[in-house]
């Protein structure tokens, strides 16, 4: 049988072109970000001013932690709708908390988000109910929770340290992108390079080979949405510091705008798939779109909606071409 | 380190999978467990593993009383498997999907990725396989994806490893590599079950096989005292007539081509299928042959229209069809099986009936209404002709073994009365029987005039099925022969002859084909 | 700690002022100044507050109105207002979303000595230093006011059923609030039910409907805002009563539509919510490049609609 | 497994099966007892009244998810469906209310489109759909609502009854007649659900796997038209910011409360026409009683918890 020693594996062309596909795809969020930069750089003179693009990386900071957590959920297969009622009632919490000193304030919505997450985890797991319906649930439970705790909005009245924590700057550059920065940084670290990553990446890919591979499904399940939730209190607990307040509507429709920003950034949506740095750019995309509406500053309500709604499609669908380009490449 | 099941017994809902099955396994010792498709074997394995536990019986390893919860305990206690159906993840690395869920790490927390590569390369170079292992293993062929799950399995360092039908997808220089490793693990005094419905196989690789037959160990016996007959006698509970000898059976030569049934001409797509073509005559069985990756299955989806050909004719008796969509071949007389049941062929979750009847629904609705009665009747007709076994044709097609499964598919594609059948590798998984009854149904479609172009990972099958075998390597046609009067080993000699002609050709002559 | 109390409240502090420290004299002609929005222009309120603002600018000769919507996200406002800052807005006025919240954006407007204006809402801050002026209606009030009008409406007899704003919404708590106030005074104002209808006529008219079958007795209806007046009249007239007659009504904001029905006699009372803020807004941002003394609060004056004056104020054109 | 230990395992899992029903006939048995005015025989129009424009979109949600997919445009599509109604008022309300049911058709076949052609995921797609369509919505009435004359075809639509029941819950209960019929014995039901099941199976079998995705949406998009129709001829006026507001997610739960199950291959009639009787009675029940909107929705969430627990695993 000597003949049939060698084995045909594709050619090194297709190799490489799948390489370039795959790395457009990760990257293809950033692309896009650079070129809108440029181009509304171009058009409106204000756009490029450092305190412009620092006040917009900040603004997508809240959007950002939470679509992090959701990145982590979509990469498992799952969804979480529950993340922006949970932002409104972080900062409800991070209100209350407040007068208690900067870590209570920042610890009391975090550990609610991380129980929510647990709870929402329990639920999918252990009684096997379907993610998008237990969120739901979570959803529609936490505004309400939120409203019959604070009604529309707390003031925080000496915001002192906690406010600070979310509105001071480090070198010049503030806080919360700081803050966003570094837990981007983290949670790339914990997808990428430890077990907990490449399990919950084996799960999206095939849960039922990663229960025969050995992997622990249901607690990573379960840690997955008790992550999300986490980075939904934490980010209720930095928005709370920003406003010094806790404001029962905020986080409202966070939900959706998370996913979308995952999927922007190249999270496919049938799980086992994505990058942090895609996610992360898929939100300051979303966020630029908000603002690059405001620089041509009379775009009548009824209008954003139209136009942010193109916005989001011209987006998917760019990125959905290198998907599929990446997926003939093959 | 010995492996007892005793007196086993395990039933899903009405259907009793295992009813009493016992046997042991010793180190160092291949054990080989057959059985008819539906037997229980799939189920004993799972049961063996942690996926699933039994009702009534007992599992001893080394005299201790055993139930495992989960694969993973399992796997702690020393007891892998490698399953039927290929379990990896697609869209991650080789060498993750190798390492996974004990990658070397750094500072106790973070995994190491060159450490892993490293030790992946050198994983998989004991094993004889040079593959980068970096690459995303959804981009192998499945039966690289099923080899890197066995080494998967055997660097777990399991004391009992369990092959379900590891040979299922690979083919030629693979098997070989899986014999290498079976007895290189035999002689390291690792027990193995090894599960297979190619006698050949077992015979070349077991000390001792037990037979399963409806969920109930029929026989146990070292190798050499069970000959084939009593083998096949064991496995169906009676003797296999001398026509049902598939394996060694010689193949009665039917018609001579009088005009083709398929023509395909200059077809490509995408540089992996590299200008085919060929022809099947009314009538004439023609095989695909080549080795892992040759590009037979996309040869075969190009000329169905599932992968849209870039250039290149499709033509079912004289008529050329228009632009290639799957529904548009079907239409016109062509039909494919694929290789890969589970994620191509069946539809999880519906009834055997809707599994059976989807590709025919159109034609048996008037106004886009199903008519339920003909629906009925029709599902019925193949079930006997196929002899399906079932609970009924309301039982999802999950509660069915796999190789029923797959006359359900078989039943599907001929279905639509087509005039060319393609069968990619349409035996995978399927029991002697079983088999012969597809090779039957096979000859007895080309009896009654119809094309049929098949492969298989098996050369042998290939060579006593067909009139006819068209050689396939990196998508090019490298030549035909007619079958009768030559082995398997002639083909494999044609093959590598064939790869070397294009070699030279390719540096001499770039721009000339191969016949 | 908590408490909304810090900024300027409503109908106090009305006699004290600010002063701009170092008065430039800029001119607001040529300016160019920023209007940040707070929720879609949904209901007629909203459109015909945008509209005076925007009129105002105009007739005040500014350069360009930047204008911002925040589609009900605080922190949207935040950053909406940060970014007509950076884009060189030299006076910002802003309708707030909410009764706190805006902290970053009006300190970064202050950091800048940008004055700001408040209209509608009256937002967390001190005044002078985070806002000059703040322009609204007392909400509380016109909750009492609509009690008051309900009981002439109905000679002070009456089984109630209010239809709130939605909940989580200190303007929904103050019309509430101010109701029940005014209930206090009159015995036979009984409130059999409360529920919210979002400021939607379409869950009005819902929670309208299944109130009318669970209290087949009531014959006065009090809501918080006149789109949901809309949504509840259709109920009503759909359960077969009459509007007006089986069931009297009384709203806040002062919509034509509602005051078209006045007239007609469906409805009894609708107290306004003024929204020509525009005006007044401008003549603050006047005064104080000027130098001239600010009022920290400038409570806008509501109107009354009755059958009384609605034709009257149909023809003048007031309701909006 | 022991005989009667098999029976009762049958009947847990019949009672599984069968939960929306319970939990319904719960519901409404509660309601008759406790809350007040449940018995008024108007109790039924007025939830009939309520339940059809949701009944609609909830079938057409169903099928998007029995393949595998999910349709969150269709609350805005309603929107839409209501501005187009509102704009052309003028050509006379017959022809608007076709109009409005074709805007509904074509924003359907646009996601359908998005979906087969251009391989997006249903969620994002329709997501984008939700934002774009109710902003289009919005720009063409201008943000204002327009009001209906008191008379007409939508007038009649909105109020008019047979034997009691609004001719909407009519329409809505043909609708489901047809729907059920769909699903079980034409091609285009089963396609669906084959897709549903694995749509790489499905395309190798033959399947027009595209046309399926552009029938599904395109039906999903006229029955969201249709719903909008109804809604507007309830309310009496054109109003594209509050008319389906967040059915997308009610739909979604009504569907799989009612055993549709979000993994596609199965979509159940019945049970999702009993999820929206459900969680529109249970709104009611709360209104009802005066139960404040905020406790309202916690116990909302819980029940949807609840009714869902009893069929776990199935979705
Ligand atoms: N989850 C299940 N539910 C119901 N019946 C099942 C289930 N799994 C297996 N069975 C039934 O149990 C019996 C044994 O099946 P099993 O898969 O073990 O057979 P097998 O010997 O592996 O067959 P094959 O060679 O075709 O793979 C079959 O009748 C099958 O239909
Ligand atoms: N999913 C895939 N991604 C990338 N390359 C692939 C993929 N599947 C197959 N290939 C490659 O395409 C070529 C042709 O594959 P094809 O599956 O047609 O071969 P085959 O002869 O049918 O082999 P097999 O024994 O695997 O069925 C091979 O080089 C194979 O490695
Ligand atoms: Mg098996
Ligand atoms: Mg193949």
């Amino acid at each position: 049988m000597n003949v049939t020693t060698m084995t045909h594996i594709s050619s090194p062309h297709s190799e490489r072109r799948q390489r370039l596909f795959a790395i457009m795809q990760a990257r293809g969020a950033i692309v896009v970000v650079i070129l809108a930069t440029l181009a509304a750089g171009g058009i409106f003179p204000n756009f490029l001013h450092a305190q412009n693009l620092a006040d917009l990386l900040t603004a997508s900071s809240f959007l950002g932690l939470v679509t992090l957590g959701q990145t982590f959920v979509i990469i498992l297969g799952g969804f979480d709708l529950s993340v922006g009622s949970m932002v409104g009632l972080g900062t409800v919490l991070a209100a209350y908390a407040a007068p208690y000193g900067a870590a209570i304030a920042f610890a009391t919505p975090l550990v609610a988000g991380l129980l929510v997450g647990l709870l929402n985890g329990l639920l999918i797991v252990k009684a096997r109910m379907a993610p998008f319906i237990v969120t739901l649930a979570a959803l529609l439970a936490l505004k309400g929770l939120a409203i019959v705790l604070a009604g529309e909005s707390l003031i925080i009245a000496q915001p002192g340290v906690f406010g600070h924590i979310a509105n001071g700057t480090i070198l010049g550059i503030g806080n919360l992108i700081v803050i966003f920065a570094a837990v981007c940084g983290l949670a790339a670290i914990v997808l990428n390079r430890t077990s907990f990553g490449s399990w919950v990446f084996a799960i999206g890919g095939n849960e039922e080979a990663a229960r025969m591979l050995g992997v622990p499904v249901d607690r990573t399940k379960i840690v997955t949405y008790i992550l999300s939730g986490g980075m939904a209190g934490l980010s209720g607990a930095l928005l709370a510091a920003h406003l010094s307040s806790g404001l029962s509507s905020a986080g409202t429709g966070y939900e959706l705008q998370s996913i979308a920003a995952a999927v922007i950034g190249g999270v496919l949506l049938t799980g086992g798939v994505g990058t942090v740095l895609g996610a992360a750019s898929g939100v300051v995309l979303l966020g630029m779109i908000e603002n690059i509406i405001n620089q041509i500053g009379s775009l009548s309500a009824a209008f954003q909606g139209l136009t942010s709604g193109i916005f989001l499609l011209l987006a998917v669908l760019v990125q959905s071409g290198l998907t599929r380009q990446r997926r003939t490449a093959s | 380190m010995q492996l007892h099941v005793h007196h086993v017994a395990k039933s899903f809902g009405a259907v009793a999978a295992l009813r009493d099955v016992s046997l042991e396994l010793n180190a160092g010792e291949v054990l080989g467990l057959l059985g008819e498709n539906g037997a229980g074997k799939s189920t004993l394995i799972k049961i063996l593993t942690g996926l699933d536990t039994h009702d009534a019986g007992d599992i001893r390893l080394d005299g201790r009383l055993v139930r495992f919860a989960n694969p993973r305990q399992a796997q702690e206690n020393g007891i892998a498997a490698v399953y039927q159906e290929i379990n990896l993840i697609p869209e991650r690395s080789v060498a993750e999907n190798l390492f996974l869920n004990r990658a070397p790490k750094r500072a106790r927390y973070f995994i190491d990725r060159k450490a892993m590569l490293r030790d992946a390369r050198t994983l998989l170079g004991r094993y004889g396989l040079s593959i980068d292992p970096g690459r995303t293993l959804r981009t192998l062929g499945l039966g690289t994806q099923q080899l890197i799950s066995i080494i998967r399995v055997v660097s777990l360092g399991a004391r009992v490893v369990i092959l379900d039908e590891p040979t299922s997808a690979l083919s030629g220089n693979e098997v070989e590599l899986l014999y290498g490793i079976v007895r290189k693990l035999r002689e390291e005094g690792i027990g193995i079950i090894y599960v297979s419905h190619r006698l050949s196989e077992c015979y070349a690789l077991c000390d001792r096989m037990t037979v399963l037959r409806d969920g109930v160990m029929a026989v146990t016996a070292p190798t050499r005292d069970l000959p084939r007959a009593k083998l096949v006698a064991a496995m169906l509970g009676r003797e296999l007539a001398a026509d049902e000898h598939a394996e060694t059976g010689i193949s009665v030569s039917t018609s001579a081509p009088q005009d083709a049934a398929l023509t395909v001409r200059g077809l490509s797509w995408r540089g992996r299928v590299v200008d085919v073509s060929l022809t099947v005559g009314r009538g004439e069985i023609v095989g695909l042959a080549g080795l892992l990756g040759s590009g037979r299955t996309e040869t075969m989806k190009a000329i169905y229209g599932a992968s849209p050909p870039d250039r290149g004719q499709v033509a079912v008796r004289g008529h050329t069809l228009p632009h290639s969509t799957p529904a548009s071949s079907l239409g016109s007389g062509l039909t494919f099986l694929s290789e890969d049941r589970r994620s191509e062929g069946i539809f999880p979750h519906l009834s055997l009936s809707e599994n059976l009847s989807a590709s025919m629904l159109s034609r048996i609705a008037r106004w886009g209404v199903i008519s339920r009665k003909s629906q009925n009747e029709m599902v019925d007709r193949y079930l006997l002709r196929l002899g399906i076994k079932s609970s009924g044709s309301g039982a999802p097609i999950e509660s069915l073994s796999g190789g029923n499964q797959q006359k359900v598919l078989i039943g599907r594609a001929l279905s639509t009365e087509p005039s060319i059948v393609m069968l990619d590798d349409p035996t995978r998984g399927i029991d002697v029987g079983a088999k012969a009854e597809i090779h039957r149904t096979i000859r007895e479609l080309a009896a009654q005039g119809l094309g049929v172009l098949v492969t298989s990972s098996e050369l042998p099958e290939l060579v006593e099925l067909t009139d006819r075998i068209v050689l396939l390597d990196e998508g090019h046609v490298i030549g035909e022969m007619t079958t009768s009067g030559h082995t398997a080993e002639d083909i494999l000699a044609k093959i590598a002859h064939g790869q070397n002609a294009r070699a030279s050709e390719a540096v001499m002559v770039p721009e000339k084909e191969t016949t | 700690a908590q408490s909304t109390s810090s900024g300027a409240q409503n109908g106090v502090g009305s006699q004290a002022t600010c002063v701009n420290p170092h008065p430039q004299h800029e001119s607001l002609s040529g300016m160019l100044v920023g209007f940040s929005q707070s929720e879609n222009e949904q209901n007629p309120f909203r459109a015909a507050e945008t509209a005076s603002v925007k009129e105002a600018a105009k007739a005040a000769g500014v350069s360009r109105l930047l204008y911002t919507n925040a589609n009900d996200s605080q922190a949207k406002q935040v950053a909406d207002i940060q970014s007509m800052i950076a884009q060189g807005a030299k006076a910002i006025i802003v309708a707030p979303l909410n009764a706190t919240g805006l902290q970053p954006a009006l300190e970064q407007a202050a950091s800048r000595h940008i004055p700001v204006v408040t209209i509608d809402r009256a937002t967390a801050g001190t005044p002078c230093q985070h806002f000059i002026s703040f322009l609204g209606s007392d909400f509380v009030k016109q909750g009492q006011r609509a009690a008051q009008a309900m009981a002439d409406a109905t000679g002070g007899k009456a089984k109630i059923v209010e239809i709130q704003g939605a909940y989580g919404n200190s303007v929904e708590t103050q019309r509430t609030d101010g109701f029940a106030t005014g209930l206090k005074k009159h015995a036979g104002l009984t409130l059999l039910a409360a529920q919210t209808g979002n400021w939607s006529a379409t869950d009005a008219q819902r929670v309208m409907e299944q109130l009318l079958l669970a209290h087949p007795d009531v014959n006065a209806l009090y809501t918080h805002a006149d789109v949901m007046a809309l949504g509840a009249i259709r109920a009503i007239q759909q359960s077969g009563r009459q509007p007006g007659h089986d069931v009297r009504i009384v709203s806040i904001d002062g919509t034509r539509a509602i005051v078209e029905m006045i007239a007609k006699g469906q409805v009894q009372a609708d107290i306004e919510t003024n929204p020509r803020f525009g005006p007044k807004a401008f003549d603050a941002l006047k005064a104080w490049f000027n130098g001239e003394k600010v009022p920290q609060t400038i409570t806008m004056t509501d109107a009354l609609y009755t059958k009384a004056n609605a034709a009257e104020a149909l023809k003048s054109g007031a309701p909006y | 497994m022991t005989g009667p230990n098999r029976r009762m395992t049958l009947r847990l899992s019949a009672i599984r099966a069968a939960s929306v029903y319970v939990a319904l006939g719960l519901l409404i048995v509660f309601d008759l007892v406790f809350t007040p005015g449940f018995r008024n025989p108007f109790v039924v129009r007025s939830l009939l009244f309520e339940a059809s424009p949701i009944v609609l979109i909830a079938l057409g949600e169903a099928l998007a998810i029995g393949t595998r997919g999910i349709d969150l445009s269709v609350g805005s599509v309603m929107a839409l469906s209501s501005a187009v109604i509102g704009c052309t008022l003028g050509w006379g309300q017959t022809s608007g209310m076709a109009l409005g049911i074709v805007a509904g058709l074509a924003c359907g076949l646009f996601n359908g489109f998005l979906i087969s052609v251009f391989r997006i995921a249903p969620m994002i797609s329709s997501l984008a759909l939700l934002v774009a369509t109710r902003g289009l919505a919005q720009a063409m009435l201008g943000g204002a609502r327009i009001d209906l004359p008191f008379d007409g075809v939508l007038a009649g639509i909105g109020q008019t009854t047979l034997l009691g029941f609004p001719i909407v819950a009519f329409v809505a209960i043909i609708a489901a007649l047809c729907f059920a019929f769909l699903v079980r014995r034409t091609l285009p039901g089963r396609f669906a659900i084959f897709v549903g099941a694995s749509s790489q199976a499905a395309m190798l079998a033959g399947i027009p796997v595209r046309t399926t995705f552009m029938f599904v949406y395109g039906l999903s998009g006229i029955l969201a038209g249709i719903a909008g129709v109804f809604a507007t001829a309830r309310l009496g006026a054109a109003d594209a910011n509050y008319i389906g507001v967040q059915f997308e997610l009610d739909t979604i739960a009504a569907a799989v409360i009612g055993g549709t199950p979000l993994s596609g291959g199965k979509v159940s009639v019945p049970g999702t026409i009993a999820g929206v009787l459900l969680l529109t009675i249970l709104d009611a029940t709360f209104i009802m009683n005066n139960v404040n909107a905020n406790f309202a929705q916690i116990l909302k969430a819980a029940f949807i918890i609840g009714a869902l627990y009893l069929q776990r695993g199935r979705a």
